[in-house]
């Protein structure tokens, strides 16, 4: 099987695309679609070289979302290739989480080269015509995705402008109280202890859960805490080591998430020669600042 | 920054007060001297009479029992109590009636330990709640100062029983956490 | 009795409210037309922001969320947070915002199509944004029984913003494609 989507009319039409050429000047598009461009094209790091195209992968996005390039006449085996060696060229501690924010890109475009690598050419148009759709419909998704990553932005930035607001919100005088309606209930004793079940259900994994045991609760920021400390302190330490005389469950539980989460962070590597064996851990983080500790395990939050 | 004028400050706090406020209290809360605290008080009754540049208010700042606060001026409360007496006839959201069962269970339960259970805030629900009679402010925290609240006669008496005890047990192993731990994974 | 100025009913009424109130429903509370009301809201806007006779409030009325509501203005916000000492509201997690940012351009949206835009299962972070009623259940599609979602008044409140149409806009790709796309390919 070819490596190459070739052979349909779209590839074909490459030559004729507006950034035609061979690919090697430099970025030819790019100085000039700066207004179309919504967020910094050069922040990704990854760059496609084509044919038809050489610039930042943002911008090729922007482009196709524009209308300004056609997705048919991106060679799309190519834009995978170069983006499966640049991910072999970044460097894996450092770069670990751009990495992992492209791999929905990833993924999207694989999708793609294997739409792309489906027996084609000698096919009826109709077929062809459904393979360029399913292809635009993958484009489609991930340009989604990325629009609905820059758009929470703004909510976030609105919520929390809003939340630092204060709006008048007073009980009623009594004067006036008594004037309100009568509370219309329903609830026998069963459906309020119903109800109350459902109160006291978790909302949502928030911490780990010790109630049972009696013991406090543990955060897992203030494990990682612990944690980012041991490991900066020595050169590795088995995660064996790094829960000596602890002896509550529930602690070991908190510092092996936050150890997970760190890993997730990019600030830690984690080496188990075999399954269940010894866990040796190691600092990675070459940049690393108490910020980064204060919003870690946001998602424990509730 | 500017510093913005006296009443203005002034009027910011009286806006979100539930409670009458003293001059001293104000005078803190403001950063400004007790005296002209009161001058500026006097310069806002004034305003809101329809004394000062601008039409008089509906609303007029008075002081009750030590404290000042904002009221609906006494012309209008008939317009106000006809709003009032004529919206749906309440019933209460589910958020307030969960809240309700959290502190019904917990009792005595400061706000911040119900908001805690709920996993949002719980403020205008439990102001909710207080109004309707169903919760009371039981005693402030010694050490924090945070008030406990506990449930009233009156929820009693909708739920058709004679005391607390009377409540339906529910498991003790609720808050367990054990429900969300197969969730995050990813499909 | 002599009739008060529309003004003053109106503020009446702003007083004791703790939710929004639109035009028209402050208009049957005041017992004026909603033009009327309208013009009446937009002097008190003008009046409270230094722009009547009278000086500039340390409140604003705002329209928020589908209606009209009395706030601190915001250059005493920090003055007010310090006196009300209030614990900094919960953020929402990056999951949790783009969840939302999907529910809200793309409802009535089912959580299985929320999971497919965003490519992982979103079910705890749904519960956490209705818990905090910011997203509410629609109703259940007739043919799965999947429940579709979208946002609530107050995450407009929340947001600051008066309704849906005042979300940024964002592509015009988004609409096209994604819809009839199944979700079974995304893993």
């Amino acid at each position: 099987m070819p490596s190459r989507s070739g052979g349909t009319p779209p590839e074909a039409a490459d030559s004729t695309a507006p950034w035609e050429g061979d690919g090697g000047a430099g970025a030819r598009p790019s100085p000039d679609v700066g207004p179309l461009d919504s967020s910094p094209p050069a922040e990704s790091g990854f760059r496609v070289s084509l044919s038809n195209f050489d610039g930042p992968f943002d911008l090729l996005l922007n482009l196709i979302s524009k209308h300004e390039m056609d997705i048919t006449e991106v060679s799309l085996s190519a834009v995978t290739n170069e983006f499966i060696s640049y991910l072999r060229e970044l460097d894996d501690s450092e770069e670990l989480e751009q990495a992992s924010e492209f791999l929905v890109v990833a993924a999207t475009l694989l999708d793609m080269k294997v739409a792309g690598l489906l027996p084609q050419g000698e096919l009826v148009d109709a077929e062809a015509v459904a393979l360029l759709e399913a292809r635009d419909l993958l484009f489609a998704r991930l340009l989604q995705y990325r629009a609905f990553k820059e758009v929470s932005a703004w909510f976030a930035r609105c919520l929390q402008r809003e939340d630092r607001r204060h709006v008048r919100a007073v009980r009623l005088d009594e004067k006036h109280r008594k004037k309100t309606p009568e509370l219309v209930w329903s609830l026998s004793a069963a459906d309020f202890a119903a109800l109350a079940l459902l109160a006291f259900a978790p909302k949502e994994i928030p911490h780990v859960g010790l109630d049972h045991l009696h013991a406090p609760l543990v955060s897992i920021r203030e494990q990682a805490a612990i944690v980012v400390t041991l490991l900066r302190g020595a050169e590795s330490l088995s995660f064996r080591e790094l829960v000596a005389g602890v002896t509550e469950p529930g602690i070991v539980v908190a510092r092996f998430i936050s150890v997970l989460e760190l890993y997730r962070h990019a600030a830690l590597s984690f080496e188990q020669l075999e399954p269940l064996g010894e866990l040796t851990l190691r600092w990675a983080a070459d940049h690393w600042s108490d910020e980064t500790l204060a919003t870690l395990g946001a998602d424990y939050d509730r | 920054m500017r510093e913005t004028p006296l009443t203005e400050r002034i009027e910011a706090i009286l806006l979100i007060i539930d409670e009458p406020i003293g001059l001293v209290a104000l005078a803190a809360a403001v950063g400004s001297p007790v005296p002209a605290v009161r001058q500026a008080i006097e310069t806002l009754v004034d305003d809101y009479d329809g004394r000062g540049h601008g039409p008089r208010r509906g609303f007029e700042l008075r002081e009750v029992g030590g404290g000042w606060r904002l009221y609906v001026r006494e012309d209008h409360d008939d317009l106000v109590a006809e709003f009032v007496g004529g919206q749906a006839p309440a019933r209460l959201s589910q958020a307030a009636l969960e809240t309700l069962a959290v502190i019904a269970y917990k009792q005595p339960v400061t706000r911040s330990q119900v908001a805690s259970i709920r996993a949002v805030n719980v403020d205008s629900v439990v102001r909710t709640l207080l109004a309707r009679g169903l919760i009371t402010e039981l005693f402030a925290d010694s050490e924090t100062g945070a008030i406990n609240y506990g449930t009233t006669d009156a929820l009693l008496q909708h739920l058709g029983i004679n005391s607390l005890d009377e409540l339906p047990p529910i498991s003790p192993l609720l808050d367990d956490g054990a429900d969300g731990f197969d969730e995050g994974t990813i499909r």
